[in-house]
């Protein structure tokens, strides 16, 4: 099983990274770009077949080490392979 | 969307920190019930953080002045004289709770803001040091706050561009719930172009610098001040981010600003950033301030009054400028890519007066909200003091080599190389003496001055004996920058203890204080800046008593410094000293 | 010698750089801010170490594709020698001087301390004035050091004696591949290396080994 | 428009940094986890109404600053708003 996680940060808190590419982009001679977020994309192969319990264990995965969700949200998508 | 006129409840006054008598005292002096946005403004001023309510008293105590010393507490950060027309700013300061909450960005921000404090004044940091204190290395949290914490600091010295050359890590269970991250920082400049905080000049515009404001930290000078309950975890969107990036933007910025001559006065924007920096540098100098919130570069939509003068975001500083130098002083943050606009002005009617859509969202005695503070004489124990151990009850060791080699790998006396290495140590290329020896020693420019550093305390002696405890601190300190062949100069402390309205806790601290003030004046080694960290508590639970020093030493000539390493067999071991 | 030095916003080694030049070769290197679009008339440009817009993004990646880089391009083009330390080394992989890229070091930390550098090919404009197989120590300070190249680039670099520096002695400190520390472009104009030698000039940095590298382009331009 | 963009690394190139979460997902008492890669993630709003005109450019921007081609892909998705 393939698991897919993207993760962002929460809304409203500040985006560096984000900002820099955005002004970069402006610089670049890019119009018209209104925002720019930057995060993260994670795929995790997993040995588990089952989809409930691979989908429990990169839950736990994002809570634990993948995400800091003080600051980020995580949402997790699962192909099977 | 927060409105401006909500009903002022027992609760809502509950929520900002305020006691029963203290909202008594700002309906006294206002005569009125507060707006919204005054009982934030009035929290923010009249927590423990920015008004030292339950320390002041103690603080007055401590020598702070020297034939040295060019400006004391007071300011950003304290000035010190090296001689040929050259000083020496530095500070120390705590980031302790937000640094529980989220180690790396916590940790960072603690270092941004001491940073900013020291150039704000007009100084190029030279140095940085940080004292960090975590919990039982077993704990479950430790492992995941030391690794933030520290790579936090590197990420944004590093990235800043300050060499970090010193400080101390310790551990021990009371910092379990409540690690210590006090961030020091030194800069250089010349005695003659220091910039203070007082604002001079009636309707001369206040101009706002730097990154944009967003919801960041709202509460978060308040929040450092009350103790941590179980729920804690859930504060914690309250965190800032820091971005050094930014930071080090400003910190070009604004020295090429200082020397266009277009500065009236500057201030940093921490804790509470616009209502803190824009009342002292008005309250400084006896001017009134009206700002118009419109003006405000925000990150965010839709900010409310309450919100923008509460905002902790990062990287930001106020100053009043010299109108006939506007241009001039806009083309340089432009260049630098930062925001750069008028929000306000100085006014004669000593009144903090706050607008938003062209409506007075704050009209405040802009003098009391400083003056009028509450200043609190706690009550305070002596703490007992602890039996002397039997020395029959510790069996004397079967091998001594054995326990040297237990004792040279324990948590608190093991190498601190691991820390160290991830910080950028030699970057200005002064670095003479790195972190690892008694002190660190910096060159000053291209020498032949050259500047020692260090920070100290041992918190089991002071819990032990808060006065001796409190001297020992100062003590070492003086040992360290001698022993590398400094003269000492001067310190600053950082007061990070448990709840003052405990008498025993506020006990240890006044015995902390009184015994630094004895060192410092048996030495003729003055305080010239410091911050106070109180409430470090987790379920009614105090750390040990941590007043950190932070001590600068003078060599006439780097070359002249030394080192720990013995330099050749054969040569003789002296012990000196009782 | 005429050198220059290039300033991104976040650049923070360049004063280090230029008391270096001005120690070294004599003379004052001219500062040279990213938004131009033209380089002084100049025998060597440098690329300082820092971390250009934050590091953000990729290292080096934004500075890259600043104002002044086609300059720089043009400039390596005419055979003018370019120096890439640190961040400049990043910026110069990032804008195709010079090949492979630059990873997150292995232990996914910031390190500072003093490496062992050794010589790998003494016959190149920047490191003439050492001996082949020489070791000098020399601080490095990065976050992303970690060189990599697919094996096809990394048999030409080798092939070609365009690895300049390597770490020694198991000093590597970023997984870096081969030991890599310093690469050359093709035609030898263009170098790139972690490594702080403009931070190793003096007694007060414990040794002065940094110098040579220095004293190689001086004697180059001569 | 808002553009979500992924950028992963190529097969082959070293990724220390899904390593070293791998590690640290089997420190973690995480079993069958069998590898990570870790990838960026932006989201890009944009002015733009037409969807042809938007992905090209956003096509460009990836071109241009927000992959570095050599090691790297990247895919792009648009969302009306
Ligand atoms: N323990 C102390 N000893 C001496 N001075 C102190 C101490 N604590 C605070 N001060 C001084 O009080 C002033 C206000 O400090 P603080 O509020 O921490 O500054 P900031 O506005 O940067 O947050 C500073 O000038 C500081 O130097």
């Amino acid at each position: 099983m393939k698991a897919r996680i993207k993760v962002t940060l929460k809304n409203g808190v500040l985006d560096p990274q984000g900002k820099a590419i955005e002004g970069a982009l402006g610089s670049l001679g890019f119009s018209g770009v209104e925002s720019v977020r930057q995060g993260k994309y994670i795929e995790v192969e997993l040995a588990e077949t089952d989809r409930k319990k691979a989908e429990a264990a990169i839950d736990e995965m994002c809570k634990k080490l993948l995400a800091n969700t003080v600051i980020e949200n995580y949402a997790i998508e699962l192909d099977e392979k | 969307m927060i409105p401006n006129d909500v009903r002022i409840t027992p609760e809502l006054i509950a929520e900002h920190g305020l006691k029963p008598d203290e909202y008594q005292r700002i309906l006294d002096l206002i005569g009125r019930e507060p707006t919204l946005t005054e009982l934030g403004i009035f929290s923010a001023m009249w927590n423990e953080h920015c008004s030292y309510k339950s320390s002041k008293k103690w603080l007055r105590t401590l020598p702070t002045t020297g034939p040295r010393v060019i400006c004391g507490p007071g300011e950003n950060a304290g000035v010190v004289d090296i001689g040929d027309g050259q000083a020496i700013i530095f500070k120390m300061e705590s980031h302790n709770h937000p640094s529980y909450i989220e180690p790396h960005e916590g940790a960072a921000t603690g270092v941004g803001g001491i940073l900013r404090d020291v150039f704000t004044m007009g100084a190029r940091p030279v140095a940085a040091l940080n004292a960090l204190r975590f919990g039982a290395p077993d704990h479950p949290r430790t492992r995941h706050i030391v690794s933030g914490v520290v790579a936090g600091i590197g990420g944004y010295g590093n990235s800043f561009g300050v060499p970090t050359i010193g400080g101390e890590v310790n551990f021990d269970p009371s910092y379990n719930g409540n690690c210590l991250v006090n961030a020091f920082a030194a800069g250089l400049a010349d005695a003659d172009k220091i910039f203070y905080s007082e604002a001079k000049g009636v309707g001369l515009p206040i101009v706002y610098l730097g990154s944009k404001t967003g919801r960041d930290g709202i509460h978060g000078a308040t929040m450092a001040s009350a103790e941590f309950g179980e729920n804690s975890e859930e504060k914690r969107p309250t965190v800032q981010i820091g971005d050094p990036f930014s930071e080090k933007l400003l910190l070009e910025a604004c020295l090429e600003l200082m020397a266009s001559g277009a500065v009236i006065a500057i201030q940093d924007m921490g804790a509470a950033g616009l209502t803190c920096s824009a009342v002292e540098m008005g309250a400084k100098g006896d001017l009134g301030v009206e700002l118009d919130l419109d003006k405000v570069p925000c990150r965010e939509d839709g900010m409310t009054a309450y919100e923008m003068m509460l905002s902790e975001s990062q990287e930001r500083m106020l100053m009043v400028l010299d109108p006939a130098k506007e241009k001039e002083a806009e083309a340089i943050f432009v260049k630098w890519g930062l925001d750069f606009a008028i929000i306000g002005k100085t006014t004669d009617d000593l009144r903090f007066r706050i607008k938003r859509h062209g409506q007075v969202m704050a009209d405040l005695p802009i003098k009391d909200l400083g003056d009028q503070a509450p200043e609190y004489d706690r009550p305070w124990i002596a703490p007992v003091k602890p039996e002397p151990l039997d020395p029959s009850s510790v069996p004397a060791p079967n091998n001594i080599g054995e326990i040297l080699v237990r004792m040279l790998g324990l948590p608190d006396m093991c190498s601190r190389r691991w820390v160290w290495e991830q910080y950028d140590h030699l970057i200005q290329g002064n670095t003479a003496i790195g972190p690892g020896g008694d002190a660190a020693v910096i060159r000053v420019e291209r020498g032949p001055k050259g500047l020692a550093f260090t920070l100290d305390v041992t918190p089991r002696y002071c819990a032990a004996d808060p006065r001796e405890g409190g001297k020992q601190a100062v003590a070492e300190c003086w040992r360290n920058l001698t022993a590398v062949g400094a003269e000492p100069l001067a310190i600053t402390d950082n007061l990070n203890f448990g709840n003052p309205e405990k008498p025993d806790i506020m006990g240890q601290f006044v015995g902390c204080i009184e015994g630094i003030g004895d060192a410092c004046r048996a030495l003729d080694f003055p305080v010239v800046s410091g911050n106070v960290s109180l409430y470090n508590e987790t379920n009614g639970k105090g750390i040990l008593p941590t007043p950190a020093i932070g001590a600068v030493g003078l060599l006439d000539n780097f070359e002249e410094r030394v080192t720990i390493a013995f330099k050749a067999e054969g040569e003789a071991i002296v012990l000196i000293g009782e | 010698m005429k050198s220059s030095v290039v300033v991104f916003p976040g650049s923070n080694r360049e004063r280090d750089m230029m008391y270096a030049l001005e120690t070294i070769t004599g003379s004052k290197p001219t500062a040279v801010w990213h938004a131009d679009r033209e380089l002084p008339e100049t025998d060597l440009v440098v690329l300082c170490g820092g971390f250009s817009y934050g590091d953000y993004l990729r290292t080096g990646a934004i500075a890259a594709r600043g104002n002044i880089m086609p300059a720089v391009a043009k400039a390596a083009d005419r055979g003018v020698r370019i120096l890439g330390v640190c961040n400049g080394f990043q910026i110069l992989c990032e804008a195709g001087l010079l090949p492979g890229v630059l990873m997150r070091n292995a232990a996914l930390k910031f390190v500072c301390k003093h490496v062992d550098l050794e010589v790998a090919n003494a016959d190149t404009d920047f490191t003439r004035k050492y001996e082949a197989g020489q070791v000098w120590r020399c601080p490095v300070a990065h976050g992303d050091g970690n060189y990599f190249a697919d094996s096809e680039t990394l048999k030409r670099l080798e092939g070609e004696g365009r690895v300049g520096l390597r770490y020694a002695r198991g000093t590597n400190p970023n997984g870096s591949l081969n030991d890599i520390a310093g690469i050359l472009n093709e035609r030898g104009n263009v170098f790139g290396l972690m490594p702080h030698p403009e931070n190793m000039i003096e007694p007060l940095n414990g040794a002065t080994d940094g110098r040579a590298l220095f004293e190689s382009v001086l004697e180059a331009v001569a």
